[in-house]
């Protein structure tokens, strides 16, 4: 028995089929880090292309990152402050979710949408946008071009070398700069 | 991938040796003043998302204390005492630490910027050489995942809750197990302030904010800023003379000054 | 990688099986099982990761010290302390840091309860809650309904006291571990007596050059033990020239002789007659006629009864004539004897003699808080044993408890537990499931501090009359599950707790008539304001307002009110010196050869030991976690063939105890000492002991856990061997108790901090 | 390799006939020669037959494996380390004591069979590859207790040098790095130089089985079929790595001695490490090396033939200087600590001297340096293959306790007196038991799948020695043909 497997084995086929089982391991594998980066399902299925395209600054929603970590997801009321006055948010159907939760007595928001964060960096790393903000670093470096995006999703996996290449690229000569930016401390503790 | 490689041997001992015996952050404890009241240990824990092990494993040596304060005697009933005072024992973030070359993995790389130690927890292989090369014996290692464990869990709806979790700060890594920790000096505040001094296109002012313990002491024992500015109260202090360095005779350069009774 | 599985998922893998969480961590983040998603339906600027920081008052002890919360996502992350406060001036202590583990403890009563003494459990809601309060109030005589609270949550004793007025009530009695081992009673009666006035003394403890501390552990849990360990390094360092000098007299090296420059061990309650021996030796040397109230003591007798040598005794006097400030501080167990009061006499009368009342450096009267007409002292031990001999007599029909755990508390002599028996309907207010909330009728969870309004007042501790605010940090609880389909989270109020005031004042509306007047008000916030009102007008005040509703939002940013100057009374030292003081040797009660000496945990208080972080805070002096021990001298354990580890039975005429032995080379060989706040048979988790092999499997829901018989006594509670003995004040003589001391053969072994081997050379072949 | 068998025959018909009482040959194997053929019959039946009694052992050590290691490790890497009896101050345990010890086991091997090969040590030829297989199996062994150390095993690679996101590099300051390197060098190392004097037995085999294990010879062997040519590569192969396997073997001891003398550690910063653990290390695998012998030569069939009191008798000559050279280092080691007269050694010495461990201490002298002083001077002991076995476990013994007490008991004591607590093995000791049973496991199963005697070398030895008739009397010569 033992004696047919090395011979299998040896023979054509048999290195063959290894060779696939190796690339089936390798393509799982790569499968499992796309995944990671989908977009998680949304509880409305909000158009960035169109709001960007209609020149609506990211700012104006995210404000957080001006001030703080995170730029913040935005609640409900802040959609409906331009939504009531627009034509489309009564015809288009994806809308519809949104209108239902508006209290049409008081056009009030009844409970707020709980949007599902997309980008996740692990909690060993603490990222703050304000002085990437600072430094003039725009949202599309990062996040990429939104106004060709109908659902968000990240341009590229937000690893440490992502980090650490565009910080390297930032400090360019300056020794102390690339010191600070490249130092272990700046992300992780 | 980029193919040009930090190169952190340049961080490591190397840029310890470079910054000779100043350093950045201080911190000086005052051991006539200190009351051994514990605050700073709970402090610390709170601050610093620092599990607690319970009874078995605290008393087998696996407590988490970032800082821990020892208590030696000396002399005999009636004449006996506390030896020097209690001593608050905490990571020294050194100059030249034993700790960093030992790391395979340079998990516990120097930071050039901060002239600290760093702990990089999610480097972290747990060899724990790190922790025997450690003269001063202050890190501590996640033997299990203490925070996740069912004991502290109510179970809500067939769900397992952990209301103890609500706490975490969320500007520290919470460890999983199999990793070193150590004292940080809070440098998640020292970034929260240098970042908001800069906003505001200035300089981290002295005493402008401070770690969980020296913020919590009673007796204001324990004081920390930067020791490269001469008029810094740390460094001040650090220059009385009844300051000492612990286990200096070892040249690991650290950065906390005990001022003895004297 | 594998992130989002680990975010949804991760609760019910590490439960299902760890081994599939070693595969997650090595290829996933390090840490992403902590669910950090914020609350839905937060305000927006909560997401943006910035903290928000509320100024409250910390309710862990009486003492009143301000708090600033940092909050995050609608959770308390941190306690730091309020800068501005007066009492404590931005420090906190251990049990203040510990704080949130009380709010977010696992082991809260989840919702109003029929506990039905412990028979019948079972959740019901708040409307038939305050239904339950409203009969209470309405179906019994107003004379027989009672009401016992803690020392915490003042503006809640004022409510229920405009209450009991309101419906000829009896006044509620206020009680806890804490005043019964500070003997405030002592204290405010020894004031009351010398000074003339019944109030806390302050003792200005920053500005003395030298201090003699009579057992007083100011440095622990004594009166406000910030504030005085603020005074303290003020003291040791504050005066760059001198460094302050303590000698410290107890029978055993508690933390505060810990840090005195002299610990003097001595026979307890001997500390009367050794202050005054000291004041004759000082008054000779000072010339002059001895002053009537050293007349009657022979220093060299004194030196004979209390095992203090005479030299000593006349270098101390010394000492005294030599300086500019001394200051004598009586306190802890010399108060807690039979002759606690005229010790207290004796060394007020030391500090008359060195006449430092009303200076720098020396004693005065605490001011009154703002809004308080005279100083309300807790009850004494005796006017409990009064209370409780009124619930045997079946003359109480209804009684609420807020904030007090006597059955754990009261020594068990006291016989409270059998007391409950005959009161007919018991409703508690408890937080968490201690012992009296689980041996009564209902439980109404009360907030935890940290999410309740109201004020707390200053009693002693600050020189200004200070007024600590309290407002809720937090808005509750919650806890997110997490739909695994959609991953939409939704979150659950984790603990239907409700403000008792709040309930009471839906319960009076509810009942209607004299209970409705009674308390007028809409809710705890309006009755609160009621009580600001006639600050408004108080000149030199931290914050002035022009009207309550300002006032009251600048009293919450502010963490409370206080003036700006210093209010401390100057006590009149005429007629100390020529009142005479009786001070001999204390009684003991019971037979045996120990004196029995109670001191309270200085890491747990009376409350923390259900705060896994105060219990795993190592003893400031014998570095034991997680237990209770008994201090032995060595020489004493050796004589009686008894070594570390061993459990010994302490047995008083009162009762007996079991506790592990620790060999303590700095007390009397004649004293044991034990500390208190352990030997809990409920009161959560972490309080209690669980078997190791159930405790990392046992998923049921904490209420049945700790109850369900589950869960045994963690420690051993000395409160247990102490005997009703009070001294003149009515405070109990805990210190007074003669104890046997039993070899069991079995060990328990302590789990230290400290090494045995580094620190009392155990193995090594000889000291090092 | 030019050889006919008349001339071996020649050789021993010489001495069959005359001179029985001068020369025993029954006391060397290369005296005895035995026709080629019944030779390598003999190798292959000590192969093939397989009593009950082998698949009994075999099976208990299978189960072994299975609970106590890979059961074991899993458990503790799923519940995480806190199932050991690591803690604070003693962050190593038993792991590395066991890593430290394998090491040791595996440089017998390539001490005895590298080093007397390059000197043409003869009573080496018929035990080269046992000890060979030891080298091995032991770093195997060794290489597993590293990894059980780890608090995050499953991140081991990190280890590795290769370019990856984030940027980082191992750190070559550290001796675990060091260790690495040195380790991985000397497995693949020694594993060749088991493989390569195994081929001329593996095509011997080849030729002389049927079925699978055809096959597994037929794959091994390398289609080796003996001609001028391969054998003249692969001796010049042999020879290339006895010389070259000889350093390495020395670095990789002095390495893992540099983890403890690298550290700023009493008792631990020594720089007499290096030496001592070598040596320590040879004392250990001699002392297991004669310990195999035994078991081989009491289990396998016809290994009475191969192993003879000659063999030991030139083992315990080893150890006996060995264990010299041992007591030289060992009280250097201790007695220059103690002179250096810094305060935190004396305290350890006197921890090791008078603290709860010491007998620990006491013994480990007995065993490692008084019981072979006492017994290997008598030749009566060195011949008698159990009592060698005996002292060799003993000293395996000692050197154990030796590691043990420089990790954990010295781990003890340091410059924090507050810290100092006593370590006691928890799941420690099942795992221990489980690299034990695996390398058993791994010796049994090599014994019944390739040669343990190096057939070849046997004959090549015995081609070369014979009794030659010099005017009245023969004497034994050596011709030179290698």
């Amino acid at each position: 028995m033992i004696k047919k497997f090395f011979e299998w084995v040896i023979s054509p086929m048999g290195r063959v089929a290894v060779l696939i089982g190796v690339l089936a391991l390798f393509s799982l594998a790569t499968y499992g880090i796309s995944q990671s980066q989908a977009s998680p399902p949304q509880p409305l299925e909000f158009r960035h292309d169109v709001h960007v395209t209609k020149g609506v600054q990211c700012l104006y929603c995210h404000p957080g990152a001006l001030r703080g970590p995170s730029p913040g997801l935005p609640t409900i009321t802040k959609c409906w402050g331009c939504h009531q006055q627009l034509a489309i948010t009564k015809t288009s159907p994806r809308l519809e979710k949104m209108v239902a939760l508006i209290d049409p007595a008081t056009n009030q928001p009844t409970m707020g949408f709980e949007w599902v964060p997309v980008v996740q960096v692990p909690d060993f790393v603490h990222f703050t946008h304000r002085p990437h903000v600072a430094a003039g670093v725009n949202c599309e470096d990062c996040h990429g071009d939104l106004s060709k995006m109908e659902i968000y999703e990240n341009p590229q996996v937000f690893n440490m070398g992502f980090c650490l290449n565009c910080h390297k690229e930032k400090a360019g000569d300056d020794q102390e700069k690339l010191t600070k930016l490249t130092d272990c401390g700046t992300c992780h503790y | 991938m980029s193919n040009q490689m930090v190169d952190l041997n340049r961080v490591g001992a190397k840029g310890a040796i470079a910054e000779a015996a100043e350093g950045k952050w201080g911190m000086v404890i005052d051991r006539d003043l200190c009351t051994g009241c514990q605050a700073c240990v709970a402090a610390c824990a709170m601050e610093n998302n620092l599990s607690f092990v319970g009874e078995e494993d605290a008393g087998y040596g696996r407590t988490q204390h970032w800082i821990r304060i020892e208590r030696l005697w000396e002399g005999e009933y009636p004449g006996v005492k506390v030896e020097g005072g209690f001593q608050p024992m905490l990571c020294q973030q050194c100059g030249s630490a034993p700790c960093e070359p030992v790391c395979p993995v340079f998990a516990t790389p120097h930071s050039e910027a901060e002239q600290l130690n760093l702990q990089v927890y999610n480097r972290c292989i747990g060899t724990r050489y790190c922790a025997n090369n450690c003269p001063y014996q202050v890190r501590s290692f996640n033997w299990r995942d203490y925070h996740i464990e069912p004991f502290h869990a109510n179970l809500v709806t067939g769900q397992l809750v952990f209301p103890l979790h609500n706490q975490f700060n969320p500007d520290v890594t919470v460890r999983r197990r199999g990793v070193m920790e150590k004292c940080t000096f809070c440098i998640q505040r020292i970034h929260s302030a240098q970042d908001k001094a800069k906003s505001e296109g200035r300089e981290v002012e002295d005493g402008e904010f401070t770690t969980a313990c020296a913020q919590a002491c009673p007796a204001s024992a324990i004081t920390f800023g930067r020791l490269d500015h001469e008029e810094s109260l740390v460094s001040q202090l650090g220059h009385v003379s009844r300051g000492v360095k612990h286990l200096e005779e070892l040249n690991t350069l650290p950065r906390v000054t005990y001022l003895e009774k004297g | 990688m594998s992130e989002k599985i680990s975010r949804r998922d991760f609760l019910k893998l590490a439960s299902a099986g760890a081994a599939t969480t070693a595969v997650l961590t090595g290829c996933g983040p390090a840490s992403r099982y902590v669910e950090r998603e914020p609350y839905t339906k937060m305000p927006e600027y909560t997401y943006n990761g910035l903290s928000t920081y509320y100024a409250t008052t910390c309710r862990e002890c009486a003492a009143g010290c301000g708090l600033i919360v940092r909050t995050m996502q609608g959770r308390a992350i941190k306690v730091e302390g309020n800068a501005s406060n007066p009492v404590n001036l931005g420090k906190t202590c251990a049990r203040g840091q510990a704080t949130l583990q009380g709010l977010y403890n696992p082991d809260r009563v989840g919702s109003p309860t029929k506990q039905g003494r412990g028979s019948s459990v079972s959740p019901m809601d708040w409307d038939s809650a305050i239904q339950i309060v409203a009969d209470a109030l309405k179906n019994n005589t107003p004379s027989e309904i009672a009401f016992l609270m803690g020392t915490g949550s003042d503006h809640l004793f004022d409510l229920v006291s405009d209450l009991a007025n309101a419906i000829g009530a009896p006044a509620p009695a206020r009680f806890g571990a804490l005043s019964m081992f500070e003997s405030r009673a002592t204290l405010s009666k020894a004031a009351e007596n010398l000074l003339g006035q019944s109030a806390m003394p302050f003792f200005d403890l920053a500005n003395a050059d030298i201090v003699l501390s009579f057992g007083a552990n100011f440095l622990e849990t004594w009166l406000s033990p910030v504030a005085y360990t603020r005074g303290f390094a003020k003291m040791r360092r504050g005066n760059p020239k001198q460094r302050g000098y303590f000698i410290h007299f107890e029978a055993r090296m508690s933390q505060t002789a810990s840090k005195a420059d002299e610990w003097i061990p001595l026979l307890p309650g001997t500390e009367g007659l050794v202050a005054l021996a000291i004041g004759r030796l000082v008054a000779e040397a000072k010339g002059g006629a001895t002053p009537e109230a050293f007349a009657s003591v022979d220093p060299l007798e004194v030196a004979s009864t209390s095992g203090v040598k005479l030299e000593t005794l006349e270098h101390i006097a010394q000492l005294i004539v030599e300086a500019q400030t001394p200051l004598a501080i009586p306190g802890g167990a010399a108060l807690g004897q039979s002759n606690g009061l005229s010790t207290a006499e004796a060394v007020l009368a030391l500090n008359a003699l060195t006449d430092n009342f009303g200076k720098p450096g020396g004693v005065f009267v605490s001011p009154l808080s703002p809004n308080e007409d005279a100083y309300h002292r807790p009850a004494s031990a005796l006017e409990i044993t009064e209370f409780i001999s009124k619930m045997k007599s079946g003359s109480i029909k209804a009684l609420f408890i807020h904030g007090v755990n006597p059955i754990f508390e009261l020594p068990k002599s006291f016989g409270f537990e059998e007391a409950l028996g005959s009161v007919p309907q018991v409703i508690s207010f408890a937080t968490f499931p201690d012992e009296t909330a689980i041996a009564s009728d209902y439980i109404f969870p009360d907030h935890h501090g940290l999410e309740s309004w109201g004020y707390q007042r200053v009693a002693t501790g600050s020189m200004q009359p200070v007024l600590s605010g309290l407002q809720p940090v937090v808005n509750g609880v919650y806890y997110t599950t997490t739909d695994p389909d959609t991953g939409a989270d939704t979150s659950e109020l984790l603990y239907n707790a409700r403000g008792t005031a709040d309930v009471l004042i839906a319960a009076t509306q509810l009942a209607g008539g004299k209970f409705a007047e009674a308390l007028p008000f809409k809710d705890e916030v309006e009755f609160i304001q009621s009580k600001l009102v006639n600050l408004i007008s108080e000149a030199d005040g931290s914050f002035s307002a022009p009207e309550i509703n300002t006032f009251t939002a600048y009293f919450q940013q502010h963490g409370g009110w206080w003036k700006k100057t210093a209010e401390l009374a100057t006590p009149s030292a005429s007629s100390v010196l020529s009142k005479s003081v009786n001070a001999e040797t204390a009684q003991f009660a019971g037979e045996g050869e120990f004196i029995f000496l109670p001191f309270v945990s200085p890491t747990l208080g009376e409350a923390g030991a259900n705060k896994p972080w105060l219990q795993e805070l190592p003893d400031p002096t014998t570095t034991v976690m997680w237990n209770t021990w008994v201090e032995i001298n060595p020489e004493t354990a050796h004589e009686l063939g008894i070594t570390n580890d061993d459990v010994v039975e302490i047995t008083s005429e009162a009762g007996v105890v079991k506790a592990a032995v620790y060999l303590y080379p700095a007390i009397h060989p004649g004293v044991i000492a034990m500390p208190f706040g352990q030997g809990h048979t409920a009161y959560g988790r972490y309080a209690t002991s669980v078997g190791v092999s159930e405790k990392f499997m046992d998923l049921v829901p904490t209420s049945q856990y700790v109850n369900g018989g589950k869960a045994f006594p963690r420690g051993a509670n000395p409160a247990d061997v102490l005997g009703a003995h009070f001294n003149e004040a009515g405070d109990l003589a805990f210190a007074g108790m003669k104890v046997e001391v039993k070899k069991t053969g079995e060990k328990q072994v302590l789990s230290r901090l400290e090494s045995r081997i580094g620190v009392y050379g155990e193995g090594m072949g000889e000291e090092h | 390799m030019a050889v006919t068998s008349d001339h071996l025959y020649g050789a021993k018909k010489a001495h069959e006939t005359h001179h029985e009482e001068e020369h025993d040959p029954r006391e060397s194997l290369m005296y005895d020669p035995k026709p080629r053929g019944e030779m390598n019959q003999m190798v292959m039946e000590s192969m093939t037959t397989t009593s009950w009694k082998f698949w009994v052992v075999f099976g208990i050590l299978s189960i072994l494996v299975a609970t106590c290691f890979f059961y074991g490790w899993g458990y503790m890497i799923s519940e995480g380390l806190y199932v050991a009896g690591v803690m604070r101050p003693s962050y190593w345990g038993v792991f590395l004591v066991n890593t430290v010890f394998w090491i040791g086991i595996s440089h017998a091997g390539t001490f005895i069979s590298a080093i007397l090969r390059v000197f043409k040590a003869e009573f080496r030829r018929p035990f080269t590859r046992a000890a060979e297989l030891m080298t091995t199996f032991g770093l195997i062994q060794a290489g597993a207790s590293i990894f059980m150390h780890m608090g995050r095993v499953w991140l081991f690679y990190w280890m590795i040098p290769i370019p990856n996101a984030r940027q980082l590099w191992p750190n070559f300051h550290s001796p675990l790095m060091w260790d690495l390197l040195a380790i991985t060098t000397y497995i693949l190392g020694s594993t060749m130089y088991l493989f390569l004097p195994l081929i001329p037995d593996l095509a011997m085999a080849r030729d002389r089985s049927t079925g699978w294990r055809k096959t597994f010879f037929k794959t091994l062997a390398l289609g080796f079929r003996g001609t001028e040519g391969e054998w003249r590569h692969l001796t010049i192969a042999m020879n290339i790595f006895a010389f070259a396997i000889i350093p390495v073997m020395f670095s990789v001891h002095t390495i893992v001695s540099w983890d403890f003398a690298m550290a700023m550690r009493p008792g631990w910063s020594s720089t007499v490490f290096g030496p001592y653990f070598v040596v320590g290390a040879l004392h250990s695998g001699m002392g297991a090396v004669a310990l195999v012998l035994f078991i081989m030569r009491a289990t396998m069939k016809h290994m009475d033939y191969f192993l003879r009191k000659e063999h030991f008798d030139g083992l315990g000559k080893l150890m006996m200087i060995v264990s010299f050279a041992y007591a030289y280092f060992f009280f250097n080691d201790y007695i220059v600590q103690w002179y250096g007269g810094d305060k935190w050694t004396d305290i350890l010495l006197h921890w090791l001297e008078e603290g709860p461990m010491a007998w620990m201490f006491y013994q480990l002298i007995l065993f490692n340096i008084a019981i072979p002083f006492l017994t290997l001077w008598n030749k009566k002991i060195r011949t008698t293959p159990w009592l060698l076995a005996l002292i060799g476990f003993l000293i395996n013994v000692g050197m154990y306790y030796e590691r043990y007490l420089i990790i954990p008991v010295m781990l003890t004591i340091n410059r924090m007196p507050f810290t100092w607590k006593l370590y006691f093995p928890r799941v420690e000791v099942f795992l221990t038991i489980g690299t034990f049973a695996l390398f058993l496991w791994f010796y049994m199963a090599a014994s019944r799948l390739i040669p343990l005697i190096p057939v070849w070398e046997v004959q090549e030895g015995q081609m070369v020695h014979s009794l030659r008739k010099v005017g009245k009397t023969h004497v034994p010569t050596v011709s030179e043909f290698e």
